[in-house]
This record gives structure tokens, C-alpha cells and sequence, in this order.
């Protein structure tokens, strides 16, 4: 009775050809996290242009097929976002992008990609002090 | 052999299916056991004819209780051959053992500069204690590596375990590897150097026979839920001059002789380290599990997980792609840690639970382990008295058809 | 008013005997309450159809075990009136509250010369963590006093509550006298010196609305089992800055972040201090009788057990030589602490007994203040929402049996 | 249903009527101890003869009518004894002597004597070096 259909096939092609995928540096924010629950860790690098949009993104780590194809979704959507607008970015949406049903555990699995990302972006002054310093 | 049919009807839980027409195939027990009928029973009953605080009371419902509770304190020291009841301490957990060796034990006897050994395949409840202890004293915590084959490597022994070691804890038995150490012979080699050794008995007690005298350990520790008991429930075996010797844990109610406002006095063992209302109806659910498991017997069941352990792990091998993590299965309890090329564990278990199959992936807190293996996570089926072949085969289609959505 | 003859249909033990023929009267439920029909039933049917280990769990069963679990959390933060469920921590008893914030907000904040402030009607389990805290720390315990009609003696408030005062801890309801301590009043006072409050509701929350935002509390315990719960669970609520600042208490799985063979993080609130596997079934059976409580409501048990309490001191009142300890009905939960002249409270406790009626003797957990009283023991009935003036009626008939026995 | 017999008269005429109440001092050996489920004490006072054998024996204390009949009965029965009789007492003797069925808890208060007793023979040697220095 396995659903074979559970893993929409977007998710399995976006496992074996990620968005996005990569490091930047410099760039204006990064972030990394892991899930503790189950060791999957993510990071994102994100370069902004002169309005302070999203103009470069690129996520890495490792982790199962859904938190890696969250960051795939995720970082091809904010592309020119303002920071305003990454903070305010809706779970929900990211989970509909997604768009297949998750449960509990692979919810936080799902999240964890917005989790730094937003990390990322509240961030921004304590790293800019940081790269000012270095 | 065990008559695992006779068994699975013991487990009402066996009988349900985890999705409408799918039965449950429950491959988690290293994490937590399920409950046969006898075990719920008497718990349910307890609540329902015999419920009452111990100890305290002369009525004869408190009586009651009291006698069913310290029943089963009896109970597991006959199980685990300990000398004497008193030197069985209710926990709430393996964890609190650990925690409550650490507070207790610890604090009055490890000093700056000496040294705690542990091994590199430890759970959490038998590390991260001993470095918050560490931490607070400035001791040194050092560790006995595994090998390739998933074993200790017991070479450089001598230069781990000196004279500075106070005090060396390890497991019976992984849980991830599933490797079933030298139990006695560390021990011994413990004492030798003057150590206290403590073992972590989480994996080994629900599934071998276990005589604490015959290992001679100073401490060891198990729960009650992986040993088709109820949660809520563990226990610390200790002892005795050992556990006469140490300073109370927890403070309050039971745990004491005489209380003034400034001074008090503690009680006898094992009452000294049980502050408050114990988890009276655990207890009594517990003490129904060692007689079930009893009944079955522990050597039975020990040669029953070695064949069905045996049976998976040759199984699972036939998987393309598939890496078992552990000892060949004579050294090896019933758990079958693995990953898959190509697909996360966490997907391998949410798949094969559209399956039915509850199995489980993670680090098994066990990360230090998974970072030396280079891996943050593994699969996990783990096994017990209940568990056949057919729900193995089950396992290992469903890893095939994740292998196949997986496009491998 | 409450209907006792549904409620008491509720309980099945209500319905035994205690001896062949001598139906169970329980007046011990400030020692531990039985528990009605839902509650034992809910803890059967997670074992029968649901259990596995919490968090860790990508299957089904774990998923639908956490649900259960956490959605218990929830129960007792509304219950409580919490402002998130994070900050209620799960424990095995009221008593580990105490503890738990001893070990770790008061080994970190508690030096020397510093001044811990208690009353004199504290039960063991609020006050031998702090004299062991005090012990270790070279801290000062300080005490407010009760008054001869068994209230706190306030006048001298401003002497014993100063800036030295770090702590201040006291019960919400005495389980002795059953006094009801003007709590937020106590908070308030505590806070204006820049105290932390800890306050013991393990007597309060079974019997009364509790607020921890309007008492403004910083912290607060109770136990599962004397709210129509099961054995083995309990609840310290903190407030999230305090909880936060805290260092954990036990270590192990799930209560990290990241662990490597040196040096670990913690996980967040509430998982931070809890360690290991927890008493899962017993807080989905908490969350059960927090169901039950919350349709009787909570404003209508406290007026029932008024009037069941109040009717009670009347009717013990007329039994000669009866001495009733604790202030008048309005100011008092329900328990009835008492002695008669002639019969030491054992021996009360022991013949009511053999007339099927469970009462406590001793100095239920309050040896300092049975001291000050000039007492060994004191015999105490107490209440719940099943008792009814019948089986007060039948306790007062049966003492006046003791009092013939002893040629009174 | 309540049993009247329960507490033999014997135990009830003890209670009113103590045998051995009181106080020797000074005596070969002394002991107290308290039942700490319930706060009953009790101290036996003991002084030898030539033969090492019980000549005097007086208790005090305060408790329940068990523990109290209990030590007017064990009291009584001790005089003469050397203190090898008395270490080698048997408790079951002690509850015969009782001779009404007692409960867990109530064992305890009717054992109370025998403990604070036997305590007492076990430590006169300390007790003895006490005695000697002060
Ligand atoms: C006022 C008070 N505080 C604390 C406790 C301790 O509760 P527990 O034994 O469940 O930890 C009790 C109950 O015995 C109590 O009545
Ligand atoms: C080897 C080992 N030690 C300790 C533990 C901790 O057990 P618990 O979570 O019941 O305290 C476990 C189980 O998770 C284990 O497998």
C-alpha cells in the first residue's frame, strides 16, 4: 500500500538536480542550522543588491529529499524579496510550494530552510559588525 | 524457539494497523517496547481496586499498594540477581541513573584532573552527564574507540584506563551497532586500575540474561518501556556500600529519617535516593513485564533475537545499495542499523511507513558515533520477542520499492 | 453543586470493598486520589493502540504518540493558564520541582550569606532541597511562622522578606491544616524585595483554579496524582526568562542540540529539562484528568469541597476529645488534620480502617511543624469531589467506635 | 464491621497500665530510636547484673498503643536474659507475645523495641567509651 505517489515526483527531481545549490562568499548574510532531531543541516548564503533585495541565494548541507527540496523551492522563491519580505515570509506558502501532505517530524524537516534563512536575515547587523571587524 | 504466534496475541497493539488496511509491523523496540495484555492489565487493575500513596499509610488500601510496589522492586533484583532489594533505585529512566551517579557520586569523589572513561558508541544518557560532571570539576573524559568491524578497540586499553581513571561507564550493548561488549571483562579490567565502573544496561537487560553480581559492576542501569513495561519507569542498581556511601539526589517526601527546619536526616536504602511520590503503578507494571519476560525466558529469547538478528541482516544484505553498520549478528543484540545510497533515512522510514513498517532514523542519540561514521543519520530496525520472518521480508520489499521511487 | 452520586460512578473503586463486606471509604486524597474511568482508560488505550517513543519518531505510531504527549502539554498549560506550553516541564512529582530548580537556578544564583525564605507548614518536599541548596551553598534558611489558628503570621513579614532574600518559596495550601495562603499577595511581596517565587501548588491546583500570569509566580509544582492523574508525572511551570537563564538538570537524549564527544548544546524549552524518555502515558493520563476537572470545573470542586469540608469540622467537632488543627472552613482546603486525647493517631488510623475508611496518621511530610505543635502525628481525613456527608457521617461513627475501644 | 477484639484487651490494659515505664540513669545501655513513617520513640534503658544478664530494664517513649504494649511485653520478657539472648531475640517472638494479626506498617511500630533494643545490646561497647570519657 506504499503511495507511490507520496513523493510527488518534483521533490525526487529536485533531489537529484537541486536549485540554487552552492556557498557565496562574501556575501551579506549566511546562516547554517541542523535539525537535531535528525542531524540534517542546512546553510544559506544570500548576496543583496543597492535596495537590499535578494539578488544572489544559494543553499547547502545535507538532509533528506524534502528539507533539500524546501531549499530549493525556498531559495528560488525569494529571489528579489526584500528583507522585509523574507521576514515576513509565511510558513504555510513554503509548505504549499512544496505541496505534498508532511507529517510532525518532516514538517520541522520542510521548515528548516526558512528557519535559517530568517535566521539569516534578523541577523544581519551583528554580521555586518562581525565582517566589519575581520 | 519462541513461540512468537502464541506471543503476537499477547500484544494488542500487533493487531492494529497503522493506515486503514495496512497491519502494523513495529521494527522500533530498540526505542520503546510495546506493553502484552498482562502488563496493561495490571496496571489497569491497580488503578481500579488497589490505588493509594506507599509507605505512608496504615489503611489497608496504602498497605496494599505498598506490598504490590516493593513486590516489584523484589522482582527486579531476583531478574537482574542483585543481593538485595535495597540496592534497587526506582529511576524514571536509564537516564536518571546516569544523571544521579553523575549529581551524587560524582560530585563527591571526581576531582580536578581525574579522568572519566567512556566509549565512542555511547548514548547520550551515558556522555552527556559525565561532561557536564567534567565540565564542573575540570575532569578529563576520555574514550575507548570502535573499529571498522563496529567493536571496541581494546589495544590501547592500558593507556585509556590508568590509575587516574575514577570512573569508567559504557553500554552492554549499542543501540545503533547493536555490538555487545565485554561486559564482565571491562569490568574487571575497571577494577583493576581501582575505577568505579558503572554499565549502561538499557539494551542488555530487556533482551539477555544479566546477573549484576557475576559482572561485578558498581552501578548499572535500565528502563522499564524497552522491557515491555510501561514509561515512567527505571532503575539504578548500585552497590550497596557504594550507595550507603553517597549523598542523597533529589530531596522531599520518603527520602528521610527526621526533618528539622535547618537539618535533616536521610532514610535507609533504597528509600535515601526516592524523594516523593514514586511512580507507584510503573513500578507494579514493570514487575508484570519481568514475570512475562520471565515466563519466556531470557536465554530463549537471547537465542530467539540472535536468529531473527541473524535472519534480517542476511535480508537486508540482498538490498542493492544497502550498508549494514555493526558486528556480524553473534556479537550483535537485535538492531540493524543502515543506510541506503542515494536516499536519507529520513525517507527511507516515512516511506516504508506508508508500508505499515515502523522503524526509525535518526542518530538514535547517538551523534558522536554517527560523526565518526562520517554520517548524520542511519535507519534503524530493531527487534524483540514478537518480531518474524515475514514481517523481515516485509521490510526488506518496502526498502525496494523506496529504492525504486527513489529512481535507484 | 456537583453531582457525587454521578461523579462517584465515575471511579471504580469507589465501588470496592475494603474488607469482605465493608465498602471502601477513601478519605486519604491528599496523599494521592484515585482516578476515574477516563483517565485509566485512556493510558490502556495508548498502550493498546498507540504507543512509541516520543519526538524522535518518523513513523506513525511515534507520530501519534508525540501528538498525544505534547497535546497534554497543552492541556496543562491552559489549565494552568500558562502563557505557552514550553514552559510547562514535565517531572515525576511535585517534589522534583523543587529539586530541579535547586540543582540549577539555585546552585547558579545562590552564594553565600544569601537568604532563603520558607514558612513553617512547608511539606519536606519544599524544604530539604533548600537546606541541602543552603548546605552547599553557606546560604541562610529563614522561616515564616504560623499563628495558633494555623495561618502564616505576617507581621513580621518585612524582617524576614529583605533585599538578602533571594528566594522565596511557600505552599499555596497546607496539607496539614489545609490553609489557604493568600498566594499572590505572598508573589507580590516577594517580588517587591526582587525575590524569585517558587510557589507549591501540589495541594492548590487539584482543588482550586490556579493562574500562574495572575499570581505572577516565577515558579510553581504540582503532581499528577493528587489531580485524579496517574503515578509517575508531575509539572514545574517557570517563567520563560528564568527557564531560559537556566542551566539544564539531567542531561541525555532529547534534551540537546548537537552533541560531540566533549561538549554539547541544549535543545530549547520545554525539552531542555527532559532528559531521556519520558513518562509519556503518564502525561497523556494527566492530560485525561485535566479533561475530567476542567467539565466538573474547577470553581465548582472548590465550592464543593467548601461545603463537604465545612460540614465535616462541624460533625468531627462533637466527637469528645476531638482536636480539629487548621483554620475555619473559609480559609481551608479540604482536609481535616486531627488527634483525640487517649488514642495516638495510628491507632485511629488503623481501627477506622477496619471499618473500610482510608485515612492518613503521621506527620504527612510536615515533621517541623507537627514539632512546633508539640505532636508526633496528627490523624487527617481528606477530601475530594466524591466524598459525600455520608461517609463523613460514617467516619464520626466510627471514631467514636475507637474512643469506646480505648475506654474513653 | 469494626472488629472490637482486634485490639485485645491486653494490648488496650498496657496502653492505660505501662509495665517497665520509665528511666534508668545511670544504666549499661541506652537507646532511642523513632519509627520515621510516624515519629514514635522509643528508649530502653538497661542495666546488667554480674553475669552480664538483664537486672533492671525500664522504657520510655511516646507512640501508638502496638509500639507501646509492644515494649511493656518485650520489657517484661527480656529480665534475665544475658545479651547474647537478647541479640538473638526473634522477632517473631516478640508478635507472638502481641498476639493480635498487625499490618506492614503496624510490624514496624510493634518492632520498634526489639530495634531500639537490640541497637542498644550491638553498641554498648561505644556507648561504654562514652560513658568511660565523659
Ligand atoms: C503541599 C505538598 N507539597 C508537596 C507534596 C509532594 O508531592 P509528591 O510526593 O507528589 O512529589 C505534597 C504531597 O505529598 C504536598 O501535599
Ligand atoms: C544504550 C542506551 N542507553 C540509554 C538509553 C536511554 O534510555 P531512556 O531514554 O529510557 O532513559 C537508551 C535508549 O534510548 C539506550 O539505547
Amino acid at each position: 500500500m506504499l503511495d507511490e505517489s507520496f513523493y510527488r515526483e518534483q521533490i525526487i527531481d529536485l533531489y537529484e538536480n537541486p536549485l540554487n545549490h552552492g556557498e557565496l562568499d562574501p556575501n551579506d548574510f549566511s546562516y547554517e542550522e541542523d535539525n537535531p532531531l535528525c542531524g540534517d543541516v542546512i546553510r544559506i548564503d544570500v548576496r543583496l543588491d543597492d535596495e537590499q533585495r535578494v539578488a544572489e541565494v544559494a543553499w547547502s548541507g545535507d538532509g533528506c529529499a524534502i528539507s533539500q527540496a524546501s531549499a530549493s523551492l525556498l531559495t528560488e522563491e525569494i529571489k528579489g524579496m526584500t528583507l522585509a519580505e523574507i521576514k515576513a515570509f509565511d510558513k504555510d506558502k513554503l509548505l504549499e510550494l512544496i505541496g505534498v501532505p508532511l507529517s510532525m517530524a518532516r514538517v520541522k524537516c520542510a521548515l528548516l530552510s526558512l528557519k535559517v534563512l530568517k535566521s539569516g536575515a534578523y541577523g544581519i547587523p551583528d554580521k555586518g559588525v562581525m565582517r566589519d571587524e575581520g | 524457539m519462541l513461540d512468537t504466534a502464541k506471543i503476537r496475541a499477547d500484544f494488542p497493539i500487533l493487531a492494529t494497523e497503522a493506515y486503514p488496511g495496512v497491519p502494523l509491523i513495529y521494527l522500533d523496540n530498540a526505542a520503546s517496547s510495546q506493553k502484552p495484555t498482562a502488563v496493561i492489565e495490571a496496571m489497569d487493575s491497580y488503578y481500579r481496586n488497589h490505588h493509594a500513596n506507599v509507605h505512608r499509610g496504615i489503611h489497608r488500601l496504602s498497605e496494599v499498594a505498598t506490598n504490590q510496589y516493593e513486590g516489584a522492586r523484589e522482582k527486579v533484583a531476583r531478574f537482574i540477581n542483585a543481593p538485595d532489594s535495597s540496592q534497587v533505585i526506582w529511576l524514571r529512566n536509564a537516564t536518571e541513573g546516569f544523571n544521579l551517579v553523575a549529581y551524587t557520586w560524582g560530585r563527591a569523589n571526581i576531582q580536578a584532573g581525574d579522568e572519566i572513561l567512556l566509549t565512542e558508541m555511547e548514548h547520550h544518557a551515558n556522555l552527556v552527564p559525565w561532561q557536564m560532571l567534567a565540565e564542573e570539576k575540570g575532569a578529563i573524559l576520555r574514550f575507548i574507540p570502535f573499529k571498522e568491524d563496529s567493536t571496541l578497540d581494546l589495544s590501547d586499553l592500558p593507556n585509556l584506563l590508568t590509575e587516574k581513571t575514577k570512573l569508567f561507564s559504557f553500554t552492554a550493548m549499542s543501540n545503533v551497532f547493536g555490538t555487545v561488549n565485554p561486559t564482565k571483562e571491562l569490568v574487571k579490567a575497571g577494577h583493576a586500575v581501582g575505577a568505579v565502573v558503572m554499565v549502561d544496561a538499557a539494551q542488555s537487560v530487556p533482551h539477555m540474561p544479566v546477573d549484576v553480581q557475576d559482572l561485578d559492576c558498581d552501578f548499572l542501569a535500565f528502563s522499564g518501556h524497552k522491557m515491555l513495561g510501561p514509561t515512567g519507569i527505571g532503575v539504578l542498581y548500585g552497590k550497596r556500600e557504594l550507595l550507603e556511601s553517597m549523598p542523597p539526589f533529589m530531596a522531599g517526601g520518603d527520602m528521610i529519617r527526621r526533618v528539622g527546619l535547618e537539618k535533616s536526616t536521610w532514610n535507609d536504602l533504597p528509600w535515601k535516593f526516592e524523594a516523593g511520590t514514586p511512580s507507584i503503578v510503573e513500578a507494579i507494571g514493570l514487575g508484570a513485564a519481568i514475570d512475562y519476560l520471565t515466563e519466556l525466558g531470557m536465554d530463549n529469547i537471547h537465542a530467539y533475537e540472535q536468529f531473527i538478528t541473524n535472519y534480517a541482516l542476511e535480508a537486508l544484505s540482498e538490498v542493492p545499495g544497502l550498508t549494514i553498520y555493526g558486528p556480524p549478528a553473534a556479537q550483535k543484540g537485535g538492531v540493524a542499523a543502515f543506510t541506503i545510497k542515494g536516499v536519507h533515512p529520513h525517507d527511507i522510514a516515512e516511506l516504508v511507513d506508508k508500508d505499515g513498517i515502523a522503524i526509525r532514523a535518526g542518530h538514535h542519540c547517538a551523534m558522536p558515533l554517527h560523526k565518526k561514521l562520517g554520517i548524520a543519520a542511519t535507519a534503524r530496525a530493531s527487534f524483540y520477542v514478537h518480531t518474524t520472518t515475514d514481517e523481515v521480508d516485509k521490510l526488506v520489499e518496502s526498502l525496494n520499492r523506496v529504492r525504486r521511487i527513489f529512481r535507484l
